[in-house]
């Protein structure tokens, strides 16, 4: 085995030099087996660096090319175009990693210059072994699927459907609208969250290129990019969209009533047969079977009966519809943290305690109190309110992150308090005022004018246990006043809790599910947190909103409209060049034992009971190489992972220590 | 006198999370033994019994898998199969008298480099407690008398014979 | 208390390391967000010449004496209030006993408000390293003698209420391996030396 | 079950009652408590206010006596001051080893030599609420202490520092209120059940302490409690001996008796009051029990009927 391979050794300025003797590896380089050429460069990455590869290749006819520099995941893909813009196949080429996992990770000079040279032995008896390749391309189906109805997805939903490509939006809740839905005014500019929210809502629901499944989950995903098949469920509503006009006659005439735990945040009641809210889209309610008299004991056809186009259909059933798509984009939002976890706040003990959810339900003209705001018995209004910031976040017992964006939206409940019952004492309980965004800060400005009282302190506790005068019936925020250091208890009417942003319980089925993983707390991980985050691990698949992390609007939508841009680009280029890192099986060496049938978790192996051999369908094979290590007669080779290639490595990093006998093997 | 052996040790680190905890490790600057020589495979399940063997008789002292967590596997499960493998592997070993701290098989994420990094630690302090494996001595017994394994008499007896037909 | 001269660049050990030496474990100090959460549960805050958060802030300003002139860590009940809400779980009463401890090691002490503190945790101790067991009528005679004779006065229906009802020894009652337990308490105090 | 048993200094004299009382209703119970022989003083909050590495060596003689004596790997301790000390010992030594040594190397000038974990320290109300069990201490209830209102009181040390698993929330604990509720009272859900008694400020500044103990008196009284049931000899002694001072001090006229959950459990076994250390608590319990003789017609408040626009309370968890 003769081939002519060219060593390039980077210094990478004083990353690599400073730490690896890199002209002593170059030398040292020069006079191994099958080394035409060996230099050392102060950058390979650089135009000139590469300049001195292509030369090389042409002028000394090099038939293989080794770079000794930083990770594959850097330069891998630069200096393969360099070697393919030199006429040499971009598969016959090997990096060295002497960055990353050598100068970096030592300040022994001589170690690292040993490792390197080992790391550079083993790229090179490799490279020899390496086969010339070609990627493979992949049609890209033009469909997209956007799992998740929010701000985020219906963002990416209709970036993608303006753009002409097919979306299908799937949202676990009766109607789309998200989190935002819920609220009532968003920060800084006090837009109403309906006001903008609706028409983008009611533009998905008429949109050509939107078919939307709302009351429905992705069940199961298979393929790869450009070829994804899913599985949806759509649940049974109970009633039949075609007829349904939403007139919303069986709601106002259902007699059950329960309280709204979804939508409502627990604050106010809804009936069993529902729709979240007015504007809801699609327009259709559905009926909670958990809570409905027919469902439970078989009588009251209340809302069948009055049903003016008879739409009510007590025995549909689930519907399970295969879809075909080329990307997908997850949207799915975020829950809020439960402050019951938090006991010395009395949440769900003393009554006037809220969450910020059930605060917004409350201030929401379409909310159970039309926006007045009162304490728990649904008359008073309160005459002192106090805000607590971080209740769940910034807490090693809870989350330690920050959840972004409590800090507006408290300032944003100020105003309102303001606003609506002008009389009342309103005080903030922080530990730092984050006002990232634009106009963020003038917004705080806004509310000291309007005399706000912010209280530098983490909340110690919340308790109705009266002990100074003035505090009877009262509830007591007791607190360090850090900024004057000094312990003080505050008497007010009434409590708001800012939750932590948290990942949905089930954040880990979900991820499993489309094949990607999930950062210790359950937000999804991107690609690169700061140059790739709407990106996955996984081809085709994309993350937009706070099921990536704490994020407001604004960044939420940015998100959606990026991972529909990514997604537009692949559609745009048609097919997508694959890896040619592919499973082969050499037929005459297969023994039909199937053994490798069951390991392969993408169903890329099928057996041909006729001739009793197994085969791998290249396009579905992601290349792991798991069959290829399992096979008992070694008749799967894996491209560019062939045995002959790890072991040729292998001997080569131990080239220092290889016993002479095995060095003529 | 100080224990200056300098152990060897082969790490097959899976292209996804161990071989990027490692460049992780290296962008943070967080320094450990430098005996840790890595070879980059696409899923831990790639490695073969093979593979490992070949590396203690090509010279290394031991031996270290390295894959993504049970469950956060790129390929779905490839670490599962790695992990079957493994133990029947290290029994084969145990038999031939290599010891268990030599070949490990450690999971890590992209985002620990940290614990990549102490797992290296950790693994070459124990290997240069054990001293170099010198294979040769210690599994083929190439000076004639069988290698000086915890088995009882006979046993090594029946392994020298068995190894000598298996070998070509 | 000494007006603080402006406070000078950390010295060379700094009172901050000290007080992290001295605290068992890991009390985690250097991760304290000044949010007030323990100022803010502390029953006998209100009481504090400084609250526990002014306390740390003041322990990075590397400002010893005022640290260990203050009433602080005598007025720390241990109820661990502290520990169990701080957002990062650090070790507050034990920090708070280390505290106590390098005062009575500097002599501090005697300038804060609670200057007794320490003798009554002496003269409780002295029990205990000559019998084995507390002794609650000497502890609480023999402290109250010495700085509250007023106050022993107003303890005496107390405590004949209590001797009334079987609930006070006249006497100290001593262990039989006291010998042991005095061997042990020299040999603890040989090897803790610091504090 | 067996256990060895260390009572603390309280037990011995000041807080008789309670030790009387746990030894009736263990012996009910079928819990055998092997008292640790020669046991010494765990220094409370005092010594290790003087000397780490002494108050150490001082508890962890009780630690290597107790090892010693066969028949159990459980240590109970009633009082929750000694609970403290000795699991805090136990802990620190397991998670520095430096420490483990140098106690241990004191210990050794007494012939004594103790590892960390090789016992499991309890507090009685974890092992009568874990190990025996709400329904087996409600199968011995003879005559059930019905109409009783009883706040139940925690004090700060056996729920919170936290040094060990809890067995309870350090928030807002339940298990004394259930293990109440299994003897058929009526339990108070005041909110300072979990509030410090003060410990000894008494001593070094009685007006912080007494208004401590103002605090949770105020708070039983408000919820209208009949008398506070406690588990700690320091926090009975605080509330129970203290209470005329704070009557003085904040010109209130409290009159809540102070007894051991034990002393409760003894009653509702049916055991004689004598046999329980009734009668040694200062503010006398003798009309508050004597409800108990009786029973009472007394209607229970009737809940405050809810209005039409009364907005939805969050349930809590566990609620129906």
């Amino acid at each position: 085995m003769t081939e002519r391979v060219g060593v390039y050794v980077c210094h990478c300025g004083s990353n690599i030099a400073g730490t690896v003797d890199v002209a002593d590896v170059a030398r040292w380089a020069g006079e191994q087996a099958n080394v035409a050429i060996a230099r050392d460069y102060k950058f390979m990455c650089s135009s000139l660096g590469q300049e001195l590869i292509a030369a090389d290749i042409r002028e000394k006819g090099l038939t293989r090319v080794v770079v000794a520099a930083c990770s594959p995941h850097m330069h891998e893909k630069t200096f393969r175009n360099t070697c393919a813009q030199a006429g040499l196949n971009p598969y016959l080429f090997e990096m060295a990693n002497i960055r990353e996992h050598d100068s970096w990770a030592t300040k022994d000079r001589e170690a690292a210059t040993l490792k390197a040279k080992a790391l550079v032995k083993g790229a090179i008896e490799r490279v020899v072994h390496h086969q010339p390749l070609e990627p493979l391309p992949v049609f890209i189906n033009p469909n997209t699927l956007v799992v998740g109805g929010g701000i985020a997805g219906i963002t990416a939903a209709l970036e993608l459907a303006n753009a002409g490509h097919h979306v299908y939006l799937v949202e676990r809740e009766p109607s789309i609208g998200g989190r935002m839905a819920q609220l009532d005014k968003t920060f800084p500019t006090l837009d109403c969250a309906a006001c903008i929210l609706t028409p983008r809502m009611v533009e998905v629901g008429q949109h050509e290129h939107i078919t939307l499944f709302t009351y429905s989950e992705v069940e199961q995903v298979s393929g790869y990019v450009g070829n994804f098949t899913v599985t949806v469920r759509k649940r049974a509503r109970h009633v039949d969209e075609s007829l349904c006009t939403g007139c919303g006659i069986c709601e106002e005439k259902c007699p059950k009533r329960v309280i709204d735990e979804g939508f409502g945040a627990g604050l106010g009641y809804r009936k069993a047969i529902y729709r979240p809210f007015p504007q809801a889209v699609p327009k259709y309610p559905v009926i909670d079977v958990a809570n409905c008299t027919f469902f439970q004991r078989g009588k009251c056809k209340a809302c069948q009966i009055v049903c003016p186009t008879g739409a009510i259909n007590y025995d549909q059933q689930d519907e399970v519809l295969q879809i075909q798509v080329g990307n997908i984009i997850l949207a799915t939002g975020h829950v809020l943290f439960d402050p019951r976890r938090i006991p010395q706040y009395g949440y769900g003990r003393l009554a006037n305690v809220f969450t910020s959810l059930e605060f917004e339900r409350m201030v929401n003209a379409a909310g159970p109190t039309e926006g007045k705001i009162v304490l728990r018995d649904g008359v008073t209004p309160p005459r002192s309110v106090a805000i607590v910031h971080c209740v769940g976040s910034r807490d090693q017992n809870y989350h330690e992150y920050c959840s972004k964006v409590c800090c507006m939206y408290s300032l944003k409940f100020a105003h309102l308090i303001h606003e609506r019952v002008p009389d009342a004492e309103v005080y903030n309980f922080y530990i730092d005022m984050r006002t990232p965004g634009k106009g963020y800060e003038e917004f705080y400005h806004r509310l000291l004018r309007e005399g706000t009282h912010f209280v530098r302190g983490r909340v110690a506790e919340v308790t109705d246990a009266a002990r100074l005068p003035g505090e009877e019936g009262k509830l007591i925020v007791q607190v360090e006043d850090t900024l004057i250091g000094k312990q003080r208890r505050i008497p007010v009417d009434m409590v708001i809790l800012s939750p932590a942003m948290e990942a949905h319980a089930d954040s880990r089925e979900i991820a499993q599910r489309f094949g990607l993983g999930c950062d210790f707390n359950g937000f999804f991980t991107e690609r690169h947190p700061k140059l790739d985050p709407v990106a996955t691990m996984t081809e085709g698949l994309f993350i937009a909103g706070t099921c990536q992390g704490p994020k407001d609007i604004p960044e939420s939508v940015t998100q959606g409209a990026a991972a529909a841009a990514r997604v537009a680009g692949l559609i745009k280029q048609g097919t997508v060049m694959m890896e040619p890192v592919r499973a082969h099986i050499e037929e005459a060496l297969c023994s039909g034992c199937r053994i490798c049938n069951t390991l392969c978790p993408y169903n890329a192996i099928v057996f041909h009971a006729d001739r009793g051999v197994s085969e791998v369908v290249t396009a579905l094979c992601q290349g792991c190489g798991t069959c290829v290590a399992a096979c008992p007669s070694q008749a799967i080779t894996g491209a560019h992972f062939t045995n002959q290639q790890i072991m040729a490595e292998i001997e080569g990093v131990l080239w220092d220590v290889r016993p002479a006998e095995l060095v003529e093997a | 006198m100080e224990n200056t052996f300098e152990p060897v040790i082969v790490g097959f680190l899976c292209n996804w999370c161990s071989y990027r905890a490692a460049d992780l490790a290296g962008t943070a600057r967080i320094h450990y033994a430098p005996n840790l020589r890595p070879i980059r495979v696409m899923c831990s399940g790639r490695v073969e019994p093979q593979h490992v063997l070949a590396a203690l008789r090509a010279g290394a002292d031991g031996v270290m898998i390295a894959g993504c967590h049970p469950g956060e596997c790129h390929y779905v499960e490839g670490n599962l199969k790695t992990m079957r493998r493994f133990y029947l592997l290290r029994r084969l070993l145990a038999q031939w008298g290599i010891e268990e701290e030599r070949v490990q098989l450690v999971w890590a994420s992209a985002s620990e480099g940290n614990i990549l990094a102490a797992a290296v630690d950790r693994m070459t302090e124990q290997v240069r407690a054990l001293g170099p494996l010198r294979w040769q001595q210690q599994v083929l017994g190439a000076d004639g008398q069988p290698s000086p394994a915890p088995l009882s008499r006979e046993e090594s007896a029946h392994a020298v014979a068995e190894r000598a037909e298996m070998l070509p | 208390m000494a007006t603080a001269a402006a406070v000078s660049a950390a010295p060379t050990v700094s009172f901050f390391e000290e007080v992290i030496a001295a605290t068992p474990g890991d009390p985690r100090l250097e991760l304290c967000l000044q949010c007030g959460t323990c100022g803010g549960s502390c029953p006998s805050g209100p009481d504090m010449d400084h609250t526990p958060r002014a306390l740390f802030a003041m322990i990075a300003a590397g400002m010893k004496e005022a640290v260990l002139r203050s009433n602080t860590p005598w007025y720390c009940v241990s109820c661990y209030y502290c520990i169990v809400r701080c957002p990062q779980e650090i070790h507050i009463t034990d920090v708070m006993y280390a505290l106590k401890r390098m005062a009575i090691k500097e002599g501090f002490y005697r300038e804060s408000k609670a200057s007794e503190a320490p003798e009554f945790s002496r003269t409780f101790i002295d029990y205990v390293d000559n019998y084995g067991r507390s002794f609650e009528l000497g502890l609480a005679t023999r402290y109250h003698l010495r700085y509250h004779p007023l106050d022993a006065v107003k303890m005496a229906p107390m405590a004949i209420d209590l001797f009334r009802r079987g609930r006070m020894d006249l006497t100290p009652k001593q262990i039989k391996g006291i010998g042991q337990l005095k061997a042990i308490l020299a040999r603890a105090k040989e090897l803790g030396g610091a504090v | 079950m067996n256990y060895h048993y260390y009572p603390g200094c309280s037990l011995e004299r000041n807080a008789s009652a309670y030790h009387q009382s746990t030894m009736a209703v263990a012996k009910t119970l079928g819990l055998q408590f092997m008292e640790v022989p020669d046991w010494n003083c765990c220094g409370a909050t005092e010594y290790f206010s003087i000397d780490l590495l002494t108050a150490y060596a001082l508890v962890g003689r009780n630690l290597a006596l107790a090892a010693q004596q066969p028949g159990s790997d459980q240590l109970v301790a009633p009082c929750s001051a000694c609970f403290l000390n000795l699991t805090k010992t136990d802990r620190y030594m397991a998670d520095s080893p430096e420490l483990a040594e140098k106690i241990n190397l004191a210990l050794a000038a007494g012939g004594l030599h103790y590892d960390s974990g090789s016992l499991r320290v309890r507090h009685l109300l974890d092992v009568v609420v874990n190990d025996v069990g709400y329904d087996a201490v409600a199968a011995r209830v003879t005559n059930p202490l019905k109409g009783l209102r009883v706040a139940p009181y925690y004090g700060c040390l056996i729920v919170r520092p936290g040094y060990r698993e809890a067995f309870d929330d350090p928030e807002y604990p339940t298990t004394l209120d259930k293990l109440m509720r299994a003897l058929g009272a009526e339990v108070v859900d005041y909110p300072m059940k979990a509030h410090c008694c003060g410990g000894h400020m008494t001593q070094i500044s009685q007006p912080v302490a007494l208004d401590l103990i103002h605090r949770l008196l105020k708070s039983a009284a408000d919820y209208e409690a009949d008398l506070i049931v406690t588990l700690c000899p320091m926090c009975q002694l605080n509330l129970d001996a203290y209470q005329d001072n704070v009557n003085q001090m904040f010109k209130t006229d409290f009159h809540l008796p102070v007894l051991y959950f034990t002393q409760l459990m003894g009653l509702a076994f049916g055991l004689k009051a004598r046999d329980l250390g009734i009668g040694k608590e200062l503010v006398s319990a003798r009309l508050a029990l004597a409800k108990i003789g009786v029973e009472t017609t007394a209607e229970k408040p009737s809940p405050k009927p809810r209005s039409k626009n009364d907005l939805p309370m969050p349930r809590m968890p566990g609620e129906g």
